[in-house]
């Protein structure tokens, strides 16, 4: 028989390690037809970083998504970077290309104040123009503006920054200290079938919001959040690398290393909560590892509302599954005549 | 992989002919998802691959006089989208889909999953559970025997060198039996069986009662095994969710499973025990079902 | 050595290669079609997935001579000139794909679900796309992609769009 | 049967180009002419948007990953190009005591072997430089290289390999990192102890804590090896030209530490390296580190020819970095309301045979290890251990997913023996903002609250009587 349960699980993940140098370092060269080209050293893993950082580089000139071009991960042309790890990309590189951004477009401002007749802290740039604040009407284009710098002027618009979460060093006895620059929170909460004869699993839905402080792409967010969940799904019942007696691997293959597939996966619906961090290139975090973290703890969870059972080694595969429930009917026998 | 010759066979003659020549030194194409496998992790180094992949007349899924034929390269996707296995015999359309995944279907044949004589292959007890028997050629000529004698051992079948699975035959006396295919793996898709299970029977109407049930099992043994104690319970027996829970203990105690990385011997007991009672119960509605399709 | 010749994305394309070359080898080694991407090499992860005479198979486990004749759709013939396909656009603009990896494999999973059933149920992308491992999306936004590929693919044959679509599959 | 299965006849067919075979050593161009894609009317709206931030932007990689073009480190090739391949141990622990590399070396058509010997600084690691690109001498877990092997094809490399005749010593393997605790235990890094990194938490009183409580829970949990499974294996192509400078193209997740352990490596000037990433096709914290870059690069430096090696599956488990087992066993003291008043962990980490990432995670996981609550007395304590298996690293979450299925799932328990809804008591103990975190942090920008009703929300959790 099938018994359905529900699991919840929340959970809170640093972003920005501060205990070592975490820098990350940009350049930002704004062209003569006012896009932008991006230097980065971290590299495209799959997350859409490089979509996220251009982003955040539009963002700061006032330009589009579509007028920046990121190139990456190349130790001879891009600028240093600490890498596409801890999920540091948005909040330590984002924040390099906002400074190396401002440092860019503070070239332009200097060229279009006088083309405008104010001062430089009367300026902003929006929709790919430089306009004066609260008269957006006055304005001139970016591309003139970049166009006038480097080939009237021969101030070429191009800003280099970088930024480092400030390293705090922790007190090594108590481990007291701020290891971290910030942290995310989330919850997840999973639906799930269990057949009582077999022990197996099934996941229904899971709902999850996650907190990234402010999401540059809420799309790549919810990818983010749905590639954990399937992490969390395959930790929670399936996966795992065994080994024999003499430290050989049983199942180094995929058909013996069980992962997800798509019919192992359940509905997924993804909440983005609101927040802001304002250490955060406008006011985002991460969400990168975090969107695996809470899943397997919420699967578990809904098992034992199932059946009632508390599987306390990962995974659970139906096997232990039906071994804790069987357990669980021998203990309820035997309490019965006492 | 290590070096080999290729030659692809023209048809069944042409086949038949470069099995006899090569002999023992030969291993035969078909859908290749296992011969593929075991050539890249060298566990068979033959010196000629004759790949019988093109010949189309053991391509066919006909009925004759003698029962329901399955050409040997018949894929799994064919089986599952043939309207005649459909309709006779949805409990070979589930142990297909069962297989793999759509590009292993689509390539992987029931010729071919059945001489692996792998012990979990979903195929054999879906078969095995229909009595089917199986043509074999060779240069010495065509001979028919019971599918449950191809399998000798795990990954060992009783085919000598030269030896050519043609088709599988369902007789005719089971053409609409009911029957259906249970599998549990360790996940939804592209799962290996932990145990596969097919069941078949007929109900007396009159006595209401089970006639000439079969109970396979896979997974559980060296090769696909029958339970006949299970069986010799359920015959002649009133058909109740009991009565097919019993046989579902019985058939775990016959079952010899082993204990390995995937799962223990216990757990494939349990495993026996639920799918066949499964198994029946689906027969089961699919009696009910076929019955009310005929009065309607 | 074994000499072929087949169809690829529309094309005659003959070579003389080793008996042991699989259809994987022969796409990316010698007819340079890199989209195929080897993954595990032994039919589990479904990233060499090709189509081959309208069936999406893993070209991993068949040997060159196999394909011998046959008609090979690669992800390289899916798009034309003027024309991406409905998938193509609908796995972009839903950022189905994340490290891309599986990403040629999904795509003609999918597009032989869709040759078959232009109104997949859920269920049933879910099963069309299970030969496909994928690590980075969970699926959701496959499976939604392909979802949006098949209306956009309804649509187009309600209204008999006559695109000049050169099709390499078709017969 | 399928109406498209008819087979074309050769005399049908008219050949627009044939190809010679791959056992050459160059690469026939690309044939297919590659036209322009229209890129105007497809692009979607969000990409033209200003403001920039907060739009569903698709992908600047997405349309190329859709028409199969982007390139992969497998999907490129250089004239001249060679294949490597690295030999493993296949045996947990051990001391080679030969080598024999010359049937290898005088097979056509294999141009280099390898072996740990001629490694300028045979080891690296982003941490503890405990790790050899090939084992010399010893032999610390069954994925070890031994030797590596470059020849004009893969399967010459292959076949090469099994040539290659290692003598080892079987040496005393240790698996279970409780085990490997223990002073007697044989030692993976011998000398040292398999201890190599702790980690400590402290905060409050511990003992008035638990004084302080109505009940305490008591739990052990454990957690599995898992393998990031990136559907990309490693891969990298080395190519050190006649300058003395070398060119990786990697499929790493970062490039300046790459550069860094590169030069260690091999005793050269960073100046005289470049490492170029590619797109990744999947990392999850597994490409964060070289692994046989060093020894692509010195086949490349023997045989003046660009060198390319792809893991197969197999050495995608058996060669690189996992996510760590952690055995936690967690002891929580709480009011009989729920609030938890103290809270003390131990955390053993199976490190595999070589550090890698693992202080890290260590780290992260002792201080993630509360969990997201506002705990006033708090001890956790981790340890990361050395066992002769498959090094673990740094994945996806660093501990954190590991120590949140002990956290929420005793937190579950203590729930239910208190009779409160599960949503409840996570609402009564979590942060707030300006809640001081288990290191004393202050903490800014709190949502975790929110996160819970909102996801309460969407689930449609209802409390149950």
């Amino acid at each position: 028989m099938k018994r359905r349960g529900r699991g919840i699980a929340c959970m809170w993940y640093p972003i920005g390690f501060t205990v070592d140098a975490n820098a990350s370092a940009a350049t930002v060269k704004v062209n003569e037809d006012g896009t932008a080209t991006v230097l980065t050293g971290t590299v495209e893993t799959g997350q859409g970083s490089l979509t996220v950082l251009g982003q955040i580089a539009a963002e700061a000139l006032g330009i589009a998504t579509d007028d920046v071009h990121v190139v990456s991960a190349d130790t001879d042309t891009t600028p240093m970077d600490t890498g596409a790890i801890a999920s540091r990309t948005t909040y330590v590189t984002g924040n390099a290309i906002w400074l190396a951004a401002e440092a860019a477009k503070a070239i332009l401002f200097e060229t279009a104040a006088p083309m405008l007749g104010v001062k430089v802290s009367q300026l902003e740039a929006r929709d790919r123009k430089i306009q004066v604040k609260s008269f957006p009407q006055r304005n001139v284009s970016i591309g003139e503006v970049a166009h006038r710098s480097q080939v009237v002027l021969g101030q070429p618009a191009i800003g280099s920054a970088s930024w480092n979460p400030p390293t705090v060093a922790m007190d090594p006895e108590t481990g007291q200290g701020k290891p971290f620059a910030t942290y995310v929170y989330a919850t997840q909460i999973a639906e799930v079938d269990v057949d009582d004869e077999t022990g197996e699993v099934e996941i229904l839905r899971i709902a999850a919001a996650h907190d990234c402080g402010t999401a540059i792409n809420p799309m790549l967010v919810e990818g983010q959040v749905e590639g954990g969940i399937s992490m969390g799904v395959g930790m929670a019942l399936q996966e795992e690398m065994l080994f024999d007696a003499n430290g050989r691997h049983i199942n180094p293959n995929l058909t013996n290393y069980i992962m997800p597939t798509s019919l192992d996966m359940p509905e997924i619906a993804v909440d983005i909560v609101q927040g802001y961090d304002p250490t955060g290139p406008f006011g985002a975090k991460g969400v990168g590892e975090p969107t695996a973290v809470p899943t397997a703890a919420a699967i578990l969870n809904a098992i034992h509302d199932a059946v009632g059972v508390r599987v306390t080694s990962l995974p659970a595969t139906a096997e232990k599954v039906l071994t804790a429930i069987k357990a669980k009917r021998a203990a309820e026998v035997k309490q019965i005549p006492a | 992989m290590k070096a080999f010759g290729y030659v692809s066979a023209k048809d069944l003659e042409h086949a038949i002919a470069l099995l006899g020549e090569h002999g023992a030194r030969a291993k035969i194409l078909a859908g290749g998802t296992d011969l593929l496998v075991e050539l890249k992790h060298a566990v068979h180094n033959p010196e000629v691959i004759v790949d019988v992949s093109r010949l189309h007349e053991l391509k066919t899924i006909a009925v004759a006089d003698d029962g329901l034929h399955i050409g040997a390269l018949v894929t799994h996707s064919d089986i599952m989208n043939s309207p005649v296995i459909r309709d006779m015999f949805p409990a070979l359309v589930a142990a297909a889909h069962s297989i793999g995944a759509m590009q292993t279907r689509n390539l992987g044949t029931l010729g071919g999953n059945l001489v692996t004589c792998v012990p979990s292959m979903d195929s054999g007890p879906a078969l095995i559970a229909l009595d089917a028997s199986v043509t074999v050629a060779s240069t010495e000529g065509q001979r028919r025997m019971p599918l449950f004698e191809l399998f000798v051992g795990p990954r060992k079948t009783s085919l000598k060198p030269g030896d050519l699975l043609v088709d599988i035959i369902i007789p005719k006396e089971n053409l609409g039996k009911p029957a259906a295919f249970e599998k549990f793996g360790l996940r939804k898709g592209q799962a290996l069986a932990l145990v596969n299970v097919g069941a078949s029977f007929w109900i007396d109407r009159e006595k209401s009662v089970l006639v000439a049930p079969r109970i396979a099992l896979g997974a559980v043994a060296p090769t696909v095994m029958r339970a006949p104690k299970a069986e010799a319970f359920l015959d002649g027996c009133k058909i109740s969710a009991e009565v097919m829970a019993e046989a579902g203990r019985i058939a775990a105690m016959e079952a010899k499973p082993i204990s390995d990385f995937r799962a223990s011997a216990d757990y494939r007991r349990d495993l026996v025990a639920v799918l066949v009672k499964r198994a029946l119960a689906n027969a089961q509605a699919r009696a009910t079902a076929k019955e009310k399709e005929l009065v309607a | 050595m074994t000499d072929v010749t087949m169809i690829v994305n529309g094309q005659v394309r003959g070579a003389s290669v080793p008996p042991e070359t699989t259809l994987l080898q022969l796409l990316r080694d010698n007819f340079n079609l890199t989209g195929a991407k080897l993954g595990c090499d032994v039919g589990d992860c479904g990233a060499c997935t090709v189509i081959v005479d309208g069936q999406a198979v893993n070209s991993c486990l068949m040997l060159a001579g196999q394909a011998e004749g046959r008609q090979i759709l690669t992800i390289e013939g899916l798009a034309s000139r003027e024309w991406l396909h409905p998938i193509q656009t609908a796995f972009e603009n839903s950022g189905a794909l994340q490290c891309g990896f599986c990403g040629p494999g999904v795509l003609l999973s999918a597009k032989a679900l869709l040759d078959e059933n232009l109104n997949p149920s859920t269920q049933e992308i879910r099963d069309a796309l299970s030969g496909n491992l994928c690590r980075c999306t969970g699926y959701t936004k496959m499976i939604e992609a392909v979802q949006d590929a098949a209306r956009l693919l309804r649509e187009e044959s309600r209204t008999q769009l006559t695109h000049a679509r050169t099709e390499a599959t078709a017969p | 049967m399928n109406e498209h299965s008819r087979v074309l006849e050769r005399d049908e067919l008219e050949i627009a180009e044939t190809l010679r075979s791959p056992d050459v050593d160059l690469r026939l161009p690309p044939v297919l002419p590659r036209e322009p894609y229209p890129i105007e009317p497809l692009t979607p709206d969000a990409r033209q948007q200003t403001r920039a931030v907060g739009q569903r932007a698709t992908r600047s990689d997405a349309r190329l990953h859709g028409l199969g073009q982007t390139k992969y480190i497998d999907d490129l090739s250089f004239p001249g190009m060679l294949y490597a391949r690295i030999k493993r141990a296949g045996i947990a622990s051990a001391r080679i005591k030969r080598i024999d590399t010359s049937a290898a070396e005088a097979m056509p058509g294999v141009m280099a072997v390898l072996t740990g010997k001629e490694i300028p600084t045979n080891s690296f690691g982003p941490t503890f430089q405990d790790q050899p690109v090939l084992a010399d001498p010893i032999v610390r877990h069954a994925g070890d290289g031994v030797a590596a092997v470059a020849a004009v094809t893969e399967q010459i490399a292959n076949e090469a390999l099994a040539k290659i005749v290692v003598e080892y010593e079987p040496l005393p393997a240790v698996l279970d990192p409780v085990a490997a605790m223990r002073e007697d235990s044989p030692k993976v890094h011998a000398p040292n102890s398999n201890i190599y990194a702790t980690k400590v938490v402290r905060k409050g009183d511990i003992e008035k804590g638990f004084a302080e409580s109505d009940r305490i829970f008591e739990a052990r949990f454990s957690t599995q090896m898992i393998e990031h499974v990136s559907l990309e294996p490693h891969a990298a192509i080395a190519d050190w030209d006649a300058n003395g400078r070398l060119t990786i193209w990697a499929t790493i997740g970062r490039i300046t530490l790459a550069r860094a352990d590169m030069a260690r490596t091999l005793k050269l000037p960073m100046s005289r390296i470049r490492i170029i990433g590619t797109i990744v096709g999947g990392n999850f914290g597994g490409k964060n580190e070289i692994s046989q870059e060093p020894a692509l690069a010195l086949l490349s430096k023997k045989t003046g020819r660009p060198v390319k090696g792809v893991f197969t599956r197999g050495e995608e488990f058996t060669a690189t970095t996992t996510r760590h087992p952690i055995i936690m066993d967690y002891k929580t003291g709480v009011s009989n309301k729920g609030r938890i008043l103290a809270r003390q962990i131990r955390l053993v980490l199976d490190g595999g045979a070589y550090c890698s990432w693992s202080a890290t995670t260590l780290g992260k996981a002792c201080i993630l290890s509360p969990g997201p609550y506002k705990i006033d007395n708090v001890v956790a304590e981790a340890f990361v251990v050395y066992t002769n298996k498959t090094m673990t690293g740094a994945m996806r979450g660093f501990g954190a997913p590991q120590v949140c299925f002990a956290y929420e799932s005793q937190m579950d328990d203590i729930a239910k023996a208190l009779g409160i809804d599960p949503l409840e008591i996570r609402l009564l103990n979590a942060f707030d903002e300006g809640s001081s975190s288990p290191t004393g942090q202050v903490l800014h920008s709190v949502v975790i609250k929110e996160s819970l009703r909102k996801a309460a929300d969407r689930f449609g959790w209802e409390p149950r009587s």
